[in-house]
């Protein structure tokens, strides 16, 4: 009989802990600095949304679709009116194609800013964080040239897009994009993806095999980083996504074994540049004049049907699923998004890790809060 | 892959299980399956090396009125081909078998619609609700719910600034 | 044996003794007015250093820092410093009120003990002891029972982690921090600081960090481990503010926070000043630091201080640059790389000394 | 050997990639200027709180009651209904009496400036929405009865 006995610690981490990307708690188990089991806790910032749609006309929840992922909201709104657009027959215009690639594009790059950014940040590096966020300044100035807004840019209307090019906005895009690829990818490489310190705290963490990967339903960065090469844009290409050439970087293992933290790492980084390279496709493809937007019927209402359409966000596949009875509101609308099922995983990768090693799980896998609850 | 190809395998492979058939807008299938034999279906479609449906990409449940659905959204890489698999459920009694053996990464998927529509899973082994508080009254998305005027004893409406008045009966400016 | 407090021992007998003023009086006073000035410079420093940190990591990263309080924000620190003090002292309700009470002093008499043996130029040293580095490494470990206090004391387990975490690091870090100085102990013969500068000359190369190659990496080390020993990025494993929320110190609010940040910031400076004192010749210009002239002793000074503010530079910059490690990696780190090689160091130079007759590179054992 | 090697590559790797970065945090904190916009009162030379927001911001709303033909139609696409707007027939034709915008609860969507046929309503640069009490956001548009404009061919408004 021992006097002293040793038992497991119960340590609750969040809802407002600074490395859990919102509003989001995690219950740990913990034995000592070891982790035997994290169990994610969500639901703190369910605004429902599905119950909200079904309420407003069609056009009039597009804004909403904004705070589904606040931080790509571009690719939200294009989601939606890819859905009701299939789902309506509706045709997009040849330029509204254009600007809508490019301004998806910009909220790519502006997102995983974010996302790797954060990633450094919990991890310790609060330089790179605010470098890569003076970079996304650029993007919201872009984004509020363009459309008036800095974060919720509600840019996509069903069958095109709200506004046209503004002056200026060319040049300054394409300094931005050059700028990117030839000087800040580079000087932020030397500066912190190929730091000992970091590849130590990234390689061989948190490995996710391709089958793991598949079986938990991951998309976007996080399968990709396991090896898997499936793209949307490629795969199902959806607008006009099948005119551009780009790679799909997909996780070879650089420092470690391939579906570590630092490939999905080192993933969003190479997505930055297939990004810029798309801008800049789309920049030069760009028709001078033309319709930016289809007219729609006026009260619009959609077929009855159903359908189910996804597009590649850069937190992984962002499926809406319609359901229309020929009304001027949605039935029943569920939006399906990356960051969900990226969540499922932790409580699989979190056994026996340490605590600051979940720190990096979560923030590889690039989760924000709000789409896990919508 | 030709749809109507797909269409005989489907047919030959889920035998009874299939309810009916149909294309959707976006060259989907919409595969109604009965309720008694999804879980066989569902290991077919998984497993089956001629279809190989083995991501699960999105699952929903839905509120028809008078009758209440489950909705699977399945992708077979190999095929490059969608389906979506429907359920059909009696209203008053929503149950349905968890396809959580067939794949993993369904489980909150099932946690959220049985939060929201009170669809049972049987067989889940951890059905709580998974986005309100454990303790909330009923299932928001069905068609029949009444947003509740107090939570735990706590208003939940929201004084509305455009319809507030002042003593006089005047609105506020 | 001689210093500041010596001094004005003398001086104060000299002109109150004659009064018929008691003698105890008087020694108290000596002892305790060096005290205290030493305590404000520390404070002082610290403080300066918080606003170096805050508009040194804010031209880092394109922003502008500190701006609005004085001079280009220059009273930020006593800003805040009154802020802090104003504030509302919260102490958990489940918290060991008494530890919760005492760690922050602990933490700072600790910090501020250690600054009393070092030798700031000329004759401005409390106390020239002739253990003054034994002392400085047994009063920094001190340390360790303030955080291991504040963290059990706190009844929050992301403290207790960073209590735990910190003593582990302290202990592991002291270590190499040792072995490093004893190198230069070999050299000289003494542990005595004031001995230790005196034994340096103005140049650099009549520096310890020159003395032989094995030498500046003892330097290396001993930077790097004095990181770890005073919590800074890479190692700032105990605070940790996106894992540990803020380790031991996130129970503490108002002043005894401020107890806690000032000890972090004095550290920084009491470690790059027993750095300058050790391997950069301290405040030494080839002159004798007692018998010199007042003017000479604030030249001593100077020199100095222009050592140990670069230095606190340094530790800032490198914080605004790197990650931070693991908590498993810092120990292999530590066990696995700088105790082997400081051990090398040490016996090589002892090596070197046997073959070159005690004479370094450029430096020349004196006759005796 | 090779874990030999592997010790030394270690720490050589740990040192370049250290000072490496250490270079370019040195490169920042010594040349690369602050980009920080000083708001609100060092915007830069003679600059106004309008000149740091685009053109297209989307900051209040305004509305230009000569031009208002009382359509509603921005108050019915407003996804959260913080439009109100009443219209009246009086002696001489409908009357705009009431057109009122609680811009403490508008999300700035721009869906009501775009449906708007006569361009009545427009977005101004003005984001400072602090005041005591929230009732002051909400902001009426029309403080004396008014007669709704004709549309125009050319879509626009026009006094009738």
């Amino acid at each position: 009989m021992s006097k002293y006995s040793s038992q497991e610690m119960v340590l609750n981490m969040g809802p407002h802990h600074p490395s859990t990307h919102g509003v989001l708690r995690f219950i740990l188990q913990t034995d000592g600095e070891m982790m035997v089991k994290a169990v994610p806790d969500v639901g703190f910032l369910h605004r429902g949304i599905e119950k909200i749609a079904e309420k407003l006309p069609w056009q009039g929840f597009m804004p909403y679709t904004d705070r589904v992922d606040y931080v790509a909201s571009v690719n939200c709104n294009l989601g939606y009116a890819v859905a009701v657009e299939k789902l309506a027959d509706i045709a997009v215009p040849e330029k509204a194609e254009y600007l809508r690639v490019i301004a998806a594009e910009l909220s790519r790059i502006g997102s995983h800013f974010i996302g790797f950014g954060a990633l450094l940040l919990d991890l310790g590096a609060v330089t790179p964080f605010v470098h890569a966020l003076r970079e996304r300044e650029t993007f919201n100035d872009l984004m509020e040239m363009l459309c008036g807004a800095r974060l919720t840019h509600n840019y996509v209307r069903i069958g095109g897009v709200s506004q046209d090019l503004p002056q200026g906005f060319k040049t300054k895009c394409r300094n931005f994009v050059d700028h990117l690829e030839h000087e800040f990818i580079d000087e932020f490489n030397d500066l912190i993806s190929y730091n000992t310190i970091l590849i130590n705290r990234l390689a061989n963490v948190g490995v996710i095999t391709a089958e793991e990967a598949n079986e938990y339903t991951l998309t976007g960065p996080n399968l990709r980083g396991s090896g898997v090469k499936f793209d949307l844009r490629k795969d199902e290409p959806y607008g006009i996504y099948d005119r551009f050439d780009f790679d799909v970087p997909v996780g070879t293992g650089k420092y470690g074994v391939p579906g570590d933290c630092y490939d999905r790492y080192w993933i969003r980084i190479e997505e930055v540049v297939q990004s810029c390279r798309i801008i800049r496709q789309a920049l030069y493809g760009l028709p001078g004049s033309g319709e930016i937007r289809t007219r729609l019927a006026k009260p619009f209402t959609v077929p009855a049907g159903e359908i189910y359409v996804r597009t590649e966000s850069p937190r992984g596949e962002l499926g809406y699923y319609l359901i229309s009875d020929g009304g001027k509101n949605p039935f029943r609308l569920k939006i399906r998004t990356g960051s969900f099922s990226s969540m499922t995983i932790i409580e699989h990768l979190s056994q026996g890790v340490m605590v600051a090693d979940l720190v990096a799980i979560i923030g590889s896998l690039d989760v924000v809060a709000p789409e896990i609850d919508r | 892959m030709d749809p109507e190809k797909l269409i005989t395998i489907l047919t030959s492979r889920l035998g009874i299980a299939v309810q009916s058939m149909d294309a959707m807008k976006n060259d989907d299938l919409m595969i109604v399956v009965d309720k008694k034999h999804l879980i066989t279906a569902a290991g077919t479609l998984k497993n089956d090396p001629a279809l190989g449906f083995s991501t699960l990409m999105n699952h929903l449940g839905v509120d028809y009125g008078d009758s209440m659905a489950v909705i699977y959204n399945l992708y077979s890489p190999a095929l490059k081909q969608k389906v979506t698999v429907k359920v059909y459920l009696d209203r008053d009694n929503p149950e349905v078998p968890s396809l959580e053996r067939a794949f993993r990464g369904i489980d909150w998927f099932e946690r959220e619609t049985y939060d929201l529509f009170g669809i049972r899973f049987i067989g889940h082994g951890n059905l709580k609700r998974l986005l309100l508080p454990e303790d909330w009254d009923g299932h928001p998305l069905r068609k029949d719910y009444v947003y509740p005027a107090l939570y735990n004893g706590i208003e939940t409406a929201r004084i509305d600034m455009m319809n507030e008045t002042d003593e006089a009966g005047e609105p506020h400016v | 044996m001689y210093s500041a407090a010596n001094k004005l021992y003398e001086i104060l007998n000299q002109h109150l003794g004659a009064y018929g003023v008691p003698e105890t009086v008087i020694t108290i006073a000596a002892y305790v007015v060096p005290c205290v000035l030493v305590l404000g410079l520390i404070s002082t420093i610290a403080g300066m250093l918080t606003y170096a940190e805050r508009k040194i990591s804010a031209d880092i990263q394109n922003r502008v820092g500190p701006n609005r309080v004085g001079p280009f924000g220059l009273l930020q620190f006593p800003v805040d410093g009154v802020k802090l003090l104003f504030k509302e002292d919260i102490i958990p309700d489940a918290a060991d009120k008494k530890l919760f009470k005492l760690a922050p002093y602990l933490v700072f008499t600790a910090t501020v003990l250690a600054s009393l043996v070092i030798p700031f130029g000329g004759s401005f040293i409390v106390a020239d002891l002739n253990i003054g580095l034994i002392f400085i490494i047994v009063v920094s470990s001190l340390l360790v029972v303030g955080f291991l206090m504040s963290g059990w004391a706190s009844n929050n387990k992301w403290a207790l982690l960073g209590g735990i975490r910190s003593a582990a690091q302290i202990i592991s870090y002291e270590i190499p921090t040792a072995l490093t100085l004893l190198t230069v102990v070999l050299i000289t013969g003494t542990f005595s600081l004031q001995e230790i500068v005196k034994a340096q000359g103005p140049y650099p190369w009549q520096w310890f960090v020159f003395y032989n190659p094995f030498m500046m990496v003892a330097f290396i080390i001993f930077f790097i481990s004095s990181l770890a020993e005073m919590n800074r990025t890479p190692f700032d494993f105990p605070e940790a503010e996106s894992e540990l929320v803020s380790g031991y110190n996130v129970e503490y609010s108002g002043m005894r926070f401020a107890l806690f940040f000032a000890a972090e910031f004095s550290n920084i400076f009491i470690t790059a000043s027993l750095a300058t004192a050790v391997f950069l010749g301290g405040g030494n210009i080839g002159m004798d630091p007692y018998s010199s002239g007042l003017g000479f002793q604030l030249l001593m000074v100077a020199v100095f201080f222009a050592k140990a503010i670069p230095l606190c530079f340094v530790t800032i910059w490198v914080r605004w640059t790197l990650p931070r490690l693991r908590i498993d990696q810092m120990m292999s780190m530590c066990w696995k790389y700088f105790i082997p090689i400081s051990f090398v160091c040490l016996v090589l130079t002892a090596a070197w000394m046997l073959a070159f007759d005690g004479n370094g590179i450029f430096w020349r054992m004196p006759k005796t | 050997m090779n874990a030999v090697a592997a010790y030394f590559k270690n720490i050589k790797d740990a040192v370049s990639t250290t000072l490496t970065g250490m270079r370019i945090t040195l490169r920042y904190w010594v040349r690369e200027p602050a980009i920080t916009v000083e708001y609100p009162d060092r915007l830069g030379k003679g600059k106004t709180k309008d000149d740091i927001v685009a053109d297209r911001f989307r900051g209040f709303l305004k509305l230009d009651s000569l031009k208002c033909i009382g359509c509603m139609q921005c108050m019915r696409i407003c996804p959260i209904n913080c439009i109100r707007i009443n219209v009246e027939k009086g002696p001489v034709g409908r009357m705009l009496t009431l057109f009122d915008i609680n811009q403490a609860k508008c999300m700035y969507c721009g869906l009501c400036v775009e449906e708007c046929p006569s361009q009545a309503l427009t977005f101004t640069k003005r984001f400072e929405g602090a005041c005591f009490d929230v009732r002051e956001l909400r902001i009426a548009h029309i403080l004396a009865p008014t007669p709704v404009a004709k549309l125009r061919r050319d879509g626009k408004g026009e006094s009738s």
